[in-house]
């Protein structure tokens, strides 16, 4: 494995102490529970948000803790959601008089670490609520499934209810806020290379020269198919087809287009890519508002895409161009 | 309750603990099939903590020592596997609150506290293709040994770790409706589920250190 | 080739494209000369400060243009200088009566195409300077060589200097100040893999599972040695020795550190990479005042990492903290 | 000058071009043994809007049309080469200004022109591993040929090439000091520089087609 690693069972915290130690004024880190927050956090002027997923996210969620985005995030190890005793610590520390809301990807062992962790919390007296990012229109949606995935359009759930929780909403109103963006928000991802993970070593899957997962999520599991790699036109065509028609994208759409990349991919290819889909959607009618470019969600060293469209109006418009310091984003 | 089925029952979970642990790699690779690949990584890091404090577990009761593993396995370990263990262990400790031997009766019950706790907590169905589908079918051919008048512990072992291996293999055939497998949807069809093989690997092992579990008569002959 | 790419003669003016479409407020796009300018460019109340390059080092130079950085980047193809008619034409459509500052990377084709443009534009009356930046400690400097490459370290170059022109120093203050930062910044960098230029179409030399290229540049040209690969802590430390001896960095010594991603390397493991440089640094007893961890030169998709040092006084300090907003950092 | 010594110099920027832009994959592959890979592709791009321009560059002296094939090049070609083969194709422009009809004399002093002209520019010496270590050898293998009393142009040309291909080659030996090649130190050593090589590809591609340059007298034959 070529990779920046040490001992594997040390990576998540490794990359934390990096995280900490990068930005010792805005961002604390308590080792024990993979916590890492704002260091002016708890306050009770702000409901306290938190997420926490699997590690190999990167920047989710750990690197967009700030001002404007989350009050802390919680990770797990690389690809598994954390303990339920983390979330549970993560809360108790962070408990705001305004109280706490969770922001959980669907996925079964996220879903179930934070419902157990939220009971706990109310057992004791704070005040807590869920809200669940389902933005993957790879997952057929079904009764009988676990639903969709909540993928990189998680970020505008975040950007969004960070806004309204730095103006001092409350927990009603962030949860109807999120809830609103999570129901704008479509995703859908192909990888070009699978991912290694630092414990496993190899990579997840093979995957030929001249073949692609289409419809992939975060974790670097496969697909839903595979198929020929085709050109960057055709490849993005695809992804903006698909998302487009799951949110039944039509002429004089208000929207904000992302085109993430899931973590081997450079960022020339990133732009490269969002040329063709704004264009593909500039040519359907659809106004491009708001524009993002490059790793929101990754899956580790994943080579790949996802596009993620958001259907605006005034309200998410305004909270996603307010004001947010993160790690990553600030020099 | 006799210190000999506290002895017995923390044999049993060191033995599953080892097994976890031994088979990091594997389990992992078995979850990379369809899914993310963290089963094998996610297990480990809880049983191996489960291994250095188990001598520290309180073992006045089975009950209090299964307790002691299910508290060390919901706060170390992550992922989807992280709640379903947790919670089957604490289900397991639950159902021996007020036995006192633990006979085959006691395991049956037991077994099936833990499975129907798993399917509370993750809302899987038999057939769904998670480790439910080697758990029930092998309790159901435990019970039916009894029901036959199997009393010997070796080969109730035995019947139990095969029923567990012949099911687990048979949900290759199972499309994924829960966990990260399900996403791949008919590309789940063809390999066993990672956790119903874990359990496989798991009776199994157990069914070969049978024979050195404390109290035995004789140790070596099995 | 698995790569968001249509033709490859086309690879630099799509990321462009794509680019301009994703800034429409803030960034202008001229394709007949590769070139990206600030809107509100050139005014007469700041130098202009240009850099150009080859391409392949993206979030560098065309993604770092705006407020507090550079008024415009012109670069070429995928590592190739820009043609002398694109950093001329770059120069004239620029021009501010306070002067033209152009900042370049220490390489020969670089150095040629932008003499030759500045000898150009001060033939047309503009007054054009230049600044060299060759922080790469990877290069042994002789008498008998080209010298020491520009690397990583052109963002502290860019940043200062940005900072200062905007605040309205003079022609001569920038030089000035360029140089003073240069001088103070050393940087190393090792490969883990090569890189896939789109116009080749597989990777640029093959490298063994088990090695490595130290001393690499951005040009995924091979490096000054071949290893084994290591573990993070055995190849962060290789880089921070090498940095810190060419530096001659002592205790008490004011630091910023910056761990910089090749392209393929995730952030997880920039970050983890970054807590080992910094504890090393501190270990030495000096103080790290200001911390940079993400891609900021990348060599196309190449996974691998640069370690950068600079010696901080108060100027370069308050320099690199000024505000600045670059595409790759809004959101 | 004669209208026959345009049409010749045509006919050698015409092949330089399709020389240039045909191995555009081969010349990238010698940059990127110890280099970054992008001289094909520089040259290419420059070259292929030579062929589609060249119809239509002045053509009252090969001087002017040459001069219009440098400007193309110094748009068009980015990198090193750029600079080096635009002021290497301006300055044979300059040394043709007051020539009126291109004999071997004025072929070497043109030859001698460029190579000055990119030292100056790029600072290289005899023996940095660059294209000039195959330029100036072959210029001086030309001259050499014309001391000897040498005056047939297919034989010339086929000297020319077979001393460009002999100096190509023994840069491998050379340790490169300019250019990307020169960051890998020992290493460059061992293989050729690629603007030496293509150099010696061109110049045989030229003797290749001597023949069938205009006003040869049986075209067919050679
Ligand atoms: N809802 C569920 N209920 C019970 N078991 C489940 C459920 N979902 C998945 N599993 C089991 O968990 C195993 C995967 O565990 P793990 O890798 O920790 O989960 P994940 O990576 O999907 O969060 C599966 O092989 C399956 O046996
Ligand atoms: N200083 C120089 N003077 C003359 N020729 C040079 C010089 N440096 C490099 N070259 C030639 O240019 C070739 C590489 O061209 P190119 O790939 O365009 O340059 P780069 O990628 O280094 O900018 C080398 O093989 C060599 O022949
Ligand atoms: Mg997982
Ligand atoms: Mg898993
Ligand atoms: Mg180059
Ligand atoms: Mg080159």
């Amino acid at each position: 494995m070529k990779k920046f690693v040490d001992d594997p069972k040390d990576f998540v915290p490794q990359m934390l102490r990096g995280l900490a130690l990068a930005n010792p004024d805005t961002l604390r880190y308590v080792p024990e529970y993979n916590l890492i927050h704002r260091a002016d956090a708890p306050s009770d002027d702000r409901v306290t948000v938190i997420q926490g997923s699997g590690s190999g996210h990167e920047p989710a969620h750990v690197m967009t803790v700030g001002p404007g985005m989350l009050t802390a995030a919680c990770p797990g190890d690389v690809f598994a959601a954390p303990p339920v005793e983390y979330v549970y610590e993560t809360i108790k520390r962070l408990a705001s008089a305004k109280g706490v809301l969770l922001i959980v990807n669907n996925y079964t062992g996220d879903r179930m670490a934070f419902e157990m962790a939220q009971e706990l919390g109310s057992a004791e007296g704070i005040e807590v609520r869920t809200l669940f990012v389902d933005d993957d229109v790879a997952v057929q949606d079904s009764l009988y499934t676990v639903g969709r995935r909540g993928v990189a359009g998680n970020f505008f759930v975040m950007k969004a209810v960070g806004a309204a929780a730095e103006a001092g909403a409350d927990l009603d109103e962030l949860v109807r806020i999120g809830e609103k963006v999570n129901a704008a928000t479509r995703t859908m991802g192909l990888a070009l290379t699978a991912c290694t993970p630092p414990a496993k070593g190899s990579p997840l899957f093979e995957l030929e020269a001249d073949k692609i997962e289409f419809g992939v999520g975060i974790h670097g599991e496969p697909g839903r198919k595979r198929v020929e790699v085709g050109s960057a036109t055709e490849m993005v065509t695809a992804l903006v087809d698909a998302v487009a028609a799951d949110l039944e994208v039509v002429q004089g759409d208000r929207l904000a287009l992302m085109a993430n990349g899931l973590g081997g991919t450079p960022i020339s290819e990133l732009y490269l890519a969002y040329g063709i889909a704004h264009e593909l959607l500039t040519g359907r009618g659809a106004a491009i508002e708001r524009s993002y470019v490059g790793e929101y969600c990754t899956s580790l060293d994943m080579a790949g895409l996802s596009v993620t469209i958001v259907r605006l109006d005034d309200e998410i418009a305004g909270l996603l161009a307010a004001p947010a310091e993160i790690a990553v984003r600030v020099f | 309750m006799t210190g000999s089925s506290v002895d017995t029952v923390r044999f049993v979970v060191r033995s599953i603990a080892t097994t976890a642990v031994e088979n990091e790699d594997y389990f992992g690779e078995l979850d990379a099939v369809v899914g993310d690949g963290d089963f094998g990584f996610s297990l480990a890091r809880g049983f191996e903590k489960v291994l250095e404090d188990i001598d520290d577990y309180p073992d006045d009761t089975a009950s209090a020592l299964l307790q002691a593993a299910a508290m060390t396995i919901s706060s170390r370990v992550g992922g989807t596997s992280g709640p379903i263990w947790g919670t089957g262990f604490l289900r397991a400790s639950l159902s021996l609150r007020d036995t006192d031997e633990i006979d085959l009766a006691a395991v049956v019950a037991l077994l099936r506290a833990a499975a129907e706790g798993i399917q509370a907590r993750g809302k899987a169905q038999l057939g769904d293709k998670t480790l439910l589908d080697a758990l029930i079918p092998a309790t159901d051919a435990l019970a039916a040994a009894d029901a036959e008048g199997e009393a010997d512990s070796s080969a109730l072992v035995a019947r139990f770790a095969a029923a567990t291996r012949e099911s687990a293999e048979a949900t290759s055939s199972l499309r994924a409706m829960r966990g990260r497998a399900s996403y791949s949807g008919e590309r789940s069809i063809g390999s066993p589920d990672a956790g119903a093989v874990a359990l496989a690997v798991i009776a199994e092992r157990l069914a070969e250190q049978w024979p050195q579990r404390p109290g035995a008569e004789n140790p070596d002959a099995g």
